[in-house]
């Protein structure tokens, strides 16, 4: 009975940090954004206080069982995975106390499946608001995830071909007794893992889903108040569970939790940098993208871990 | 295989990438455009009805109103306007001075339009940067004419008064700043290969048509045509100042945004010209009481230079204290309506409010 | 402490400053007043820090600017907008022509008076009112929030029969759907 | 001094037996009846190389019953503005309509029918250009009176009805003189 009271105890903190890590590196990124464009920008914690006003809205919309379903969705979709991504390396002292939850091995095909579903959610109740808006948006959504998928699953081949298994402990494990990063064994997957990840993350030049001034924000164009809040906790655990799984499979994952905090912080930043000089692509010239370069390096790093 | 079904999309009145209080009315098919209307009267005030009622020199109240972003043009058009029918003369000094003003009134709307180009286009830090930089601008404006952004200048007979202490030198310092900036937001925009892909080729206007179509100002020079009021019929000291008038092949955005990158230097270029050549002397040539200030019968037209094209007034005066009529034909009136409909068909939904944003679409100009 | 919160309930107390320190404003320019607004959020005058952005749809945001004259045309689009949004809702109205129609008071196609069609909470008068002008009616509004004061939505659903009598002297054609708020 | 705008009026002259003249340089008019308009818009366009029409201008002289028309035209290659005028009854009024010449005189066109009410045979597009729902007489005839027809649908707001004159309302309502300078302003 003990072990299940604490691992239900492990799973709720781990909900908690992924939530609040998410939307503090959102904080910092308006932040950080703001000083690059010469303001001085929203406090750091202004997306609590967004999230606690979104909150507290009264919601009087009915758009379909889908459009009330959708958010409930998409945070089930995020702490779904988020249960089976493992956050810290398994030899940690930490890890083994709180944060097993239900990582099995076997898990990285289980997860590729699983991570589209926060979207699929989103697709649904975008779908019943009835506003072009949002079908447009959706529609644009899923062509982009066909781009970028496709790199993005190269680099993850390449992974278990090379270290021939698809646990992602496994893989940490390997990392640790090697010595080398994935990073470093095999950057041509990284990379091409790293430029999937700016589709993911929608940052410029990648927001074509929900560009202001084409669509009017996309798929959430009809969702306000307390949907979009649980929808923005959502993306903000999403966002913790990319940053946690790359950090994972190809820096060798993390020891303590500072140390999980500055590899996923580093990463977050590439998409972040990019898009503060970036204008947005088309719909199809950004698949063009990712099926372009990205897509040849993916190829390239599935060679190498064959060879 | 079968057509996909036809969807009606209202961009706008309330939407983010819109230009403005107006509506296109576009019907798409997948990500294309088969069909585009401008729908405006959004901000119809009955301008043109109120300056009837009102006399010849309440009209600048409201002629300023005109187009929101670049009030000045209006102001000048109108006066020169009205000069002409009286055959009151300017005294050179504030011919320089008119000149000096417009040209900042067009620099300060480049740097709208920078931030118009790139945050349509999801470049948003050029657009902060440009937007924030203009407030330099429009303390100059301040500082000479007590306004932010209505200024009412300009008045028939001169400028309202004369440039004020230490102003040469502020006005110096900050076209130096706006000229280094420049350069900084040339790097991020047009050295941006994703800006290139996305600005070539799109929202094409065929050279041929171009002048048939009524195209003016930026979107005609980005068809290699050279037309520009500025040099078409001087006006104030335009033909003492040295400037030249870009023009570029193609007829796509990418042209339209050269064209207004060498244009925002050349205004910096003539600012500084004007404040070096200006000559001492009066400024203002008074009218009479303008309670009771009658104007001779007649009708005349006059048109400058904007940013967005030539501004035509037609202007009849019937001998009273009040104007009979005065009609304005905004750049936008042609550009904004009849040639983006025309140009809006077959492009990518996502390039909407791009074009919109290249063509200078200013609906208050079009509905007034 | 009593004092500060004004007897509210700690749980109102949280909300109201949660409110006050993050307004959604709609983006839409509905008169000349809009010039300003991008100045109000760019580098010189940034409103962000104050906690206030953009918001895209009606859905999502929290303040209606009215940026000057409003059109019968225009009239009848904001009172849609309006309508969407979601509670609690907060209108700004910006320049003299909200107030008493300004210059335009004589126009066939302007309103005068804003009040009589959709509740106000803060106006800011001139014309145009500058960014500062702008940044001082949105903290007149976040201290209007904080007292627990603003009840824009409230009102306009109580007294609704008058609004729409106002609503339909003005706008003839009055093809809209009804909001079951 | 003036020859391309004397060579064009002798050409317009000439084809038409129009009457015109030089106004200054740059600026040609001429005059002529409604039903030849179309006819020499054509011609000025196709021949003589005026492709850009700037606009169409109706002035309502109401004491006449007239409504004045006014055509601009531009040549990008001669840099001359012509204007070509006419009039036309008020009631009913009724102009050629020209936007199989030049498709912008469509929207042009379409504004005066419904600011002024001048019908154009043959006109397509939505009758509604800027206004809504509007069932008045067309607005911008000067017989329009936008002062009662605002009085009569929008609220005013208290004190705007003295407020005529500021100077006047001031001395009303407070007791404050007109300082000195001021005076020679007054309206009468």
């Amino acid at each position: 009975m003990e072990g299940i009271g604490l691992k239900i105890l492990g799973a709720l903190l781990t909900t908690i940090m992924a939530f609040a890590v998410g939307m503090t590196y959102g904080g910092i990124t308006r932040k950080l954004t703001a000083r690059v464009q010469n303001r001085v920008g929203p406090t750091i914690w202004q997306n609590f206080i967004d999230l606690v006003k979104l909150q507290s809205k009264k919601t009087n919309i009915y758009h379909g069982v889908m459009g009330h379903f959708a958010p409930m969705w998409i945070i089930t979709a995020a702490m779904t995975v988020l249960m089976f991504i493992p956050v810290l390396h398994p030899n940690s002292t930490w890890y083994s106390t709180w944060f097993p939850n239900l990582t099995f091995h076997g898990d990285l095909i289980f997860l590729l499946y699983m991570m589209v579903f926060g979207s699929l959610g989103m697709a649904l109740g975008a779908g019943q608001t009835g506003n072009p808006n949002s079908a447009i948006g959706v529609t644009r959504g899923l062509s982009q995830m066909v781009g970028f998928e496709i790199p993005f699953v190269l680099a993850l081949v390449a992974l278990m071909v090379q270290y021939k298994t698809t646990s992602i402990q496994d893989i940490m494990a390997i990392q640790d007794q090697s010595g080398v990063w994935m990073m470093f064994s095999n950057p041509f997957s990284f990379l091409a893992a790293l430029f999937a990840s700016l589709g993911m993350f929608r940052y410029s030049p990648f927001d074509i889903v929900g560009a202001p001034a084409e669509l009017a924000s996309g798929p959430v164009s009809e969702f306000g108040g307390k949907y979009l809040g649980v929808m923005m906790t959502g993306g903000s655990i999403f966002a913790f569970i990319k940053l946690t799984l790359y950090v994972d499979l190809f820096m060798g994952g993390a020891y303590s939790i500072p140390e999980l905090l500055i590899k996923t912080f580093a990463l977050y930043m590439v998409p972040v940098f990019y898009g503060w000089v970036s204008p947005r692509y088309r719909t199809e010239q950004a698949i063009r993208y990712f099926w372009g370069w990205p897509t040849a390096l993916g190829i390239l790093g599935v060679i190498i871990a064959v060879w | 295989m079968a057509r996909e079904k036809e969807t009606t999309l209202y961009i706008g009145p309330q939407h983010p990438g819109i230009t403005g209080n107006m509506m296109v009315k576009v019907k798409v098919q997948g990500d294309t455009i088969t069909n585009a209307s401008v729908h405006v009267g959004y901000l119809h005030r009955a301008f043109e009805k109120l300056i009837e009622r009102r006399n010849w020199l309440q009209s600048f109240t409201i002629l300023c109103r005109f187009c929101v972003p670049e009030p000045d043009p209006m102001e000048l058009t109108y006066a020169r306007a009205v000069e002409e029918i009286e055959g009151r003369e300017v005294p050179e000094r504030a011919k320089y001075i008119r000149t000096m003003v417009m040209e900042m009134a067009r620099l300060q709307s480049f740097m709208l339009w920078y931030g118009g180009q790139s945050g349509s286009s999801g470049l948003y830090t050029l657009g902060q940067w440009s937007v924030g930089d203009r407030n330099y601008l429009l303390d100059l404006f301040e500082d000479l004419t007590g306004g932010r952004i209505y200024h009412m200048y300009i008045w028939p007979g001169g400028v309202r008064r004369d440039l004020p202490k230490g102003f040469k030198d502020k006005a110096l310092k900050t076209m130096d700043y706006i000229e280094k900036r420049l350069d900084e937001y040339d790097k991020l925009l047009f050295d941006n290969v994703i800006f290139q892909k996305r600005a070539q080729g799109v929202g094409i206007i065929p050279s041929d048509k171009a002048i048939e179509w009524g195209v003016v100002g930026a979107p005609l020079r980005g068809c290699g045509i050279k037309a520009d009021v500025r040099i078409d019929e001087p006006y104030e000291a335009y033909d003492k100042a040295d400037f030249i008038v870009p023009t570029f092949e193609g007829g796509d955005i990418w042209a339209r945004a050269q064209v207004r990158r060498i244009e925002a230097r050349q205004s910096i270029s003539i600012i500084r010209q004007m404040l070096d050549k200006m000559p001492e002397g009066e400024v203002y040539n008074k009218v009479p009481n303008p309670m009771k200030w009658k104007i001779p019968a007649g009708e005349a037209w006059a048109k400058t230079e904007s940013v967005r094209g030539e501004v035509g007034f037609y202007v009849v005066s019937d001998g009273s204290e009040y104007p009979r009529r005065v009609h304005v034909k905004g750049a936008a009136y042609t550009n904004g309506v009849t040639v983006t409909e025309k140009i809006l068909v077959g492009q990518n939904i996502a390039d909407v409010s791009f074009i919109l944003n290249s063509m200078g679409v200013c609906p208050p100009e079009i509905e007034r | 402490m009593e004092n500060k919160r004004n007897s509210q309930t700690i749980a109102e107390y949280i909300k109201n400053w949660s409110r006050k320190h993050s307004l959604f404003i709609m983006a839409y320019g509905t008169g000349c007043g809009a010039i300003e607004i991008p100045a109000t959020l760019t580098s010189r005058y940034d409103a962000e820090r104050l906690g206030i952005r953009g918001a895209a749809t009606p859905r999502q945001a929290d303040v209606l600017l009215i940026t000057g004259y409003l059109a019968t045309k225009t009239l009848k689009r904001v009172i849609r907008v309006y309508e969407q949004m979601q509670d609690p809702k907060y209108v700004i109205a910006f320049g003299s022509c909200t107030i008493n129609g300004g210059m335009y008071y004589d126009s066939y196609n302007t309103i005068n008076v804003l009040e009589k069609y959709i509740p106000v909470d803060v106006y800011i008068n001139g014309c145009m009112p500058r960014p500062e002008a702008v940044i001082a009616g949105f903290q007149q509004l976040q201290d209007k929030i904080a007292r627990g004061e603003a009840d824009n939505g409230t009102r306009y659903k109580e007294n609704l029969e008058w609004y729409r009598a106002n609503q339909h002297r003005v706008i003839k054609n009055w093809r809209m759907p009804d909001y079951n708020w | 001094m003036l020859e391309k705008e004397q060579k064009l009026l002798e050409i317009l002259k000439s084809a038409f037996q129009v009457e015109g003249k030089v106004i200054r340089n740059r600026r040609v008019e001429i005059w002529d009846h409604k039903e030849m308009v179309p006819a020499i818009l054509l011609m000025v366009k196709t021949q003589l190389g005026y492709k850009h029409l700037n606009h169409i201008t109706c002035i309502d002289w109401l004491e006449e019953g007239k409504f004045q028309l006014v055509y601009t035209v531009f040549s990008h290659t001669d840099k001359l503005t012509l204007f070509v005028k006419t009039k036309i009854d008020r009631d009913p009024a009724i102009m050629p309509n020209i936007d199989d010449i030049w498709d912008q005189a469509n929207t042009y066109e379409r504004e005066l029918r419904e600011m002024y009410g001048i019908e154009f045979p043959g006109l397509v597009g939505d009758q509604e250009f800027i206004l809504e729902d509007w069932d008045e007489m067309p607005p911008m005839r000067r017989d329009f009176k936008t002062d009662v027809y605002a009085e009569k649908t929008f609220f005013a707001q208290p004190g705007r009805e003295d407020a005529q004159d500021v100077r006047e309302t001031i001395t009303k309502r407070s007791g404050e003189e007109i300082p000195e300078f001021a005076k020679k302003y007054s309206r009468d």
